[in-house]
């Protein structure tokens, strides 16, 4: 039988999990300052995490999914985009939003049972919070699709779960990219399970980043715990999306290391090895150790960060805290652009029922 | 003026809004070369090229998922679902996202979309082809549907629909695609929305109909009208959300009412109407009120589809039993 | 006897039935080793293997679609949908597929299917977590549509729907999964399909309602009964196709008919029973129907969810209003 | 960057477009009764497609999609399956249908716009047509999960276009079959158009069976127009299958010779050029001139063959044409076991207003 046609997918790590160089690294990687700001928000993430999970659990806040172990990953995406690039994220990908100009107010609003956390000041034209898994993917696609007809230089990027790539619309969404050579990166974030569900048991494909063969498009595995990896991965891809080269499939292979939200209780299925296991390659450590290797963190500068941003957390805390409970009206508001009719009296009967909890 | 069919006054109207909104974009599937399996879309890809009047994969979330993409930047996409029961593939998108996208970020992303597809049957067109799903979408607050019943409704309807800033799902009677023809001036005016038309006027008993049965109640009207039985015929025209009130004034006139449509029956649109007359016109009614619509099994296939469609002595027999009573 | 919850009598159905037919299978997103996300299939994969209580891939039209191959095999599929909103992937598969199999093929291939997920909201989970999509559902022929409302319904209606040849949807009410205990014997016995339950009698009023609103709706009853109002308050458990004359029946003696759901108003299921009783039961009644349902709006975040949720005092004063009118 | 996974596509052409073996042919291809058979329901579905557009050209027929070109790929993969496999079709692979016995006077009546076209009296398990496109694969995929249960050592086959690789539903299948291993071969019908779309806007995939790389299962090219390398390759794959050695994605590159249903016309967006080359490569002839290699085949057989099956497909339009209206009834009788109370009165209507045209 004649081979008509060959692939393969490749794995990047630019810092081993001791963090230390697997080879050469791209320019940013020597620039300190620039590595300090990816670990500001790293840690950010996972000290709002844990004040999250804390408020869910003493009935301050609803269902949460958190997001430790996914730092790198995130911080990595958000810091390879531009500004005016469009993200259309799912649920947990705090880290990117941060980066982007999200509030932490907006986050904890959003978890709180109200609209208006997605209501982003800043960035005003990335998604919200997708919940239906792969909803979100065709809206990348159409979101590159309009740069594409204004011809502007940006670039759409979408996340995905290993759990996410069983559904229909993300290989659609590929699909399309692909054959309409669209700006577009597809971040696939593999930690390993789809709320019980092993990542080996949701498909039988070796890796994730596969997935992009089916659409004739590249698709690259990376480290999702290695921060530097990430970006460097991210901004190569970015990069040829803007210059109208296509799509890139990014699978980041990392772990979710809490519960998949606090709804669930991961101990039912999960392998406490496999746990364990998986503690010892987080990110956040290994960023550390590479920032000390340059001299450029220390113990002093890791208090003086924490301190800080549980101050930053507090506040936002307190933001949200203090944000009344959404009027009645708003139900009715923001449906469209001009309330229809018969709308207007279904709005006086909840303003007279307002508060009322049966 | 030109005389056109239902159909060129679609392709009139997307016409215009291609030469005069460069935000306007058209996808869906054969929608470029082929002009549509209609031929809706005829010569509108030559015209504009590619990237505004796009052959889409073949994939009904894609074009959904994708309008709501190009939506949230700004743009105005139309898309075309190539026939109703092809539907389902992008309910997801429509339901859950465009329907709710300017209540869920509190009016930072807004829809300005336009979900095109031919509606029900009569054309001997295999099965999925013949479909009246539009209770599914009146039931999802935050979209519009809206279903034209002549040309120059079309024109007027579509021009509206695409100038919303909201989404609206237009629904295009397949039978009328090429029944009648029409004068329609290509002057760019749109018809409003959310509004019945009053396509006869009568004493006796309101009937309520949208798209393509709008001609067979006229043809029972007719008839009726010799037997001195007068109706007052509403066009429903945007079927969610519903103007009421034009409906409760005829109600008023008449006391009596009849709705008739094509899809089955069982939580359709007509229940809808006859409820809210329940609601806040009982007093006015002399008799009950009937539904004559689609029956409660799958749309059959072509050879018994106008056993399925209420017929014109279907209508008339309802009407004047009611009428009756 | 035990004092079970709803969910557990849900696990207790899918067990006996497991036990009892070989041919049954379960399928769903995260049913195995852990049990459900609402826990309503624990202990089951490990009791009957990996084979017939299956994790499915995180894809609700395979789930659906897949249920489709397995029952025209004459296996029994039960098939779960983690909550309401993620039913739209599935609903090609369930509309055109499950619904017309039998009618499509003149009896050969039979689709006796089961298709479980949570309704309603009220339990604070985030957006997509809290719809109630039944009008949707109901308006396509060929489907049964169930809503248990208590534990021992739930029991008797799951293993009427998985025994019956047909493609049933058992819609699970979400705040009632541990709202309350009730002895259910585990004896196999299955409750009818297609019948109303009356849940209390009274003189006054019919209300109708389903699923966790029963509870709402008979709270409201016992405070009118302390002002001399009674209602005669049927619970409809099977929301299609619907028991109209048990209905009717009621409101021929009351003369009034209240209707209440969480679901949105526009187009729901109420819509169809006041039409229904506006044709056939129109000269008895004494006041003008009324429906009192979730808004036409998207179902809110969750700190306004109890805001769209009909209320007991809202429930009460509609009711209150209708017995005065 | 290190290389995780490699992958590559094979294409398989047992005869050349002149007849002429490419190496050595599998046993069933030095059977010349097995062979005549064959081409016996390939010329069979060239003469019924033939008569079908004929009938729906004077009004006797709807809408009709044709086969011609698609021959070898249904008669092969026809030819491979078993009578206890279960076929999904879409709505134009008649070949493997009449193979595994439905009549011509069923596909009449369907495409007549009847139900009881699908009433197949054999085979009594295969799905009838499926219009819908894509929605076919996960039945499939249940039908074969339904094998694995019972542990049947049967298999379900079921096709899809070029165009239908685009929707989510058949990615969907591919990787459930993949994950758990089910007996199902995918067999997708490359025949270059997708109504007006051709595969090269589909899709920027190169081959359509790297669609199953995605999936972790194999993929293969076949021409299609070979019914002894389709016929090859389905037994391969269905005897993994058989084996428990799980799913597998075949290929078939042909060419859509007619337009794509009598509905459309295909002169508005298809080259001539492009379909006057495909006549060359068509399927009769290639096993025409292989059987006449190998003295199996002359024109007298050639005559007869044609004489009789025109008789056949004369007889079959006699009963299609001679099927009375089914009754109103029949819209409600099979919707469920037992009629609901409510249909009762509506089937009465039904039957009031029978024949009504409006
Ligand atoms: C369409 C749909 N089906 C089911 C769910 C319920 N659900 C929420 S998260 C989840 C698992 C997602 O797993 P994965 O894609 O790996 O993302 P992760 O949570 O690991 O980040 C499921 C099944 C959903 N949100 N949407
Ligand atoms: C879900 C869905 N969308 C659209 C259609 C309309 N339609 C019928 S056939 C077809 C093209 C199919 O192309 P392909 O899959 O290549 O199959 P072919 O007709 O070439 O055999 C389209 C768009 C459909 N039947 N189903
Ligand atoms: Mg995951
Ligand atoms: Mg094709």
């Amino acid at each position: 039988m004649k081979t008509v046609a060959q692939f393969s997918i490749g794995y990047q790590q630019l810092l081993d999990s001791e963090g230390r160089p697997t080879g050469e690294l791209p320019a940013f990687a020597r620039d300190a300052d620039s590595l300090r700001e990816m670990y500001r928000v790293m840690t950010l993430c996972r000290l709002f995490d844990a004040k999250a999970i804390n408020l869910q659990r003493t009935g301050k806040l609803g269902t949460y999914a958190p997001c430790t172990g996914h730092e790198a990953t995130h911080v990595g995406v958000g810091a390879a985009m531009r500004q005016e690039d469009v993200l259309c994220p799912v649920y947990r990908e705090y880290g990117t939003q941060l980066w982007r100009g999200v509030t932490l107010a907006e986050i904890f609003i959003y978890w709180g049972g109200d609209e208006r956390g997605t209501h982003f000041a800043v960035p005003r034209e990335d998604f919200p919070w997708c919940v239906p898994i792969a909803s979100q993917t065709p809206h990348a696609a159409g979101v590159a699709m309009a740069f594409k007809i204004r011809k502007q230089p940006r670039c759409a990027v979408v996340y995905i779960g290993d759990g996410g790539t069983s559904q229909g619309a993300f290989y659609e969404s590929l699909n399309v990219a692909g054959a309409q050579a669209l700006p577009v990166v597809f971040v696939i974030v593999n930690n390993g399970w789809a709320i019980s569900v092993p990542v080996g048991e949701q498909t039988a494909a070796q890796t994730l980043a596969q997935k992009a063969i089916a659409a004739g498009i590249p698709g690259v595995q990376v480290d999702g715990n290695d921060v530097i990896g990430v970006r460097d991965v991210m901004q190569k891809a970015l990069a040829r999306a803007r210059a109208g080269e296509g799509p890139t499939v990014v699978e980041a292979l990392t772990y979710r290391l809490s519960d998949h939200t606090t709804a669930d209780d991961a101990t039912r299925y999960r392998p406490a090895g496999e746990l364990e296991a998986a503690w010892k390659l987080e990110p956040l450590l290994r960023l550390r150790a590479y920032l000390e290797q340059l001299g450029a963190w220390d113990e002093a500068r890791e208090k003086a960060l924490r301190a800080s941003l549980s101050a930053e957390v507090d506040a936002a805390v307190q933001v949200y805290q203090s944000t009344a409970k959404p009027t009645t009206d708003s139900m009715f508001d923001f449906l469209f652009a001009t309330l229809p009719d018969h709308l207007v009296e279904q709005r006086e009967t909840a303003r007279h029922y307002a508060g009322g909890h049966g | 003026m030109a005389k056109v069919t239902l159909v060129e006054a679609v392709n009139m109207a997307l016409n215009w809004e291609l030469a005069n909104d460069p935000d306007v974009v058209l996808l869906g599937e054969d929608i470029g070369k082929n002009g549509g399996v209609f031929r809706a879309t005829v010569g509108l890809q030559e015209r504009y090229g590619k990237l505004r009047v796009q052959d889409s994969p073949l994939a009904e979330g894609v074009i959904a998922g994708m309008a709501v993409g190009l939506a949230s930047q700004g743009m105005k996409p139309v898309a075309e679902i190539q026939f109703m029961g092809f539907l389902y593939p992008a309910i997801d998108q429509i339901a859950n996202h465009m329907a709710r996208m300017r209540n869920r970020t509190r009016g930072r992303l807004t829809m300005p979309i336009v979900v095109r597809m031919p509606h029900g049957g009569g054309i001997h067109a295999p099965e999925h082809h013949s479909e009246s799903l539009e209770a599914m979408l009146c039931h999802h607050a935050g979209l519009r549907v809206v279903c034209p019943s002549s040309p120059a409704r079309a024109y007027g309807l579509l021009l509206a629909a695409i100038r919303d800033p909201d989404p609206v799902i237009f629904l295009e009677p397949t039978r009328l695609y090429r029944m009648t023809r029409q004068e329609v001036l290509d002057d760019g005016l749109a018809l409003p929305l959310d509004t019945c038309h009053r396509l006869r006027e009568g004493e006796d008993v309101t009937v309520v109909t949208w798209g393509a049965m709008t001609h067979d109640v006229l043809r029972a009207a007719e008839q009726l009208a010799l037997e001195k039985v007068s109706c007052d015929v509403i066009d429903l025209a945007t079927l969610s959300p519903i103007d009421h009130d034009t409906i409760l004034d005829s109600v008023a006139h008449t006391g009596r009412l009849v709705i008739v449509h094509e899809a089955a029956r069982n939580v359709g649109v007509g229940a809808e109407i006859a409820a809210t007359v329940a609601e806040r016109g009982l007093y006015d009614l002399h008799a009950p009120i009937r539904r004559i619509t689609g029956y409660d099994t799958v749309m059959p296939y072509f050879r018994l589809e106008h056993d399925y469609i209420p017929s014109v002595a279907r209508i008339a027999d309802g009407i004047r039993e009611t009428v009756k009573t």
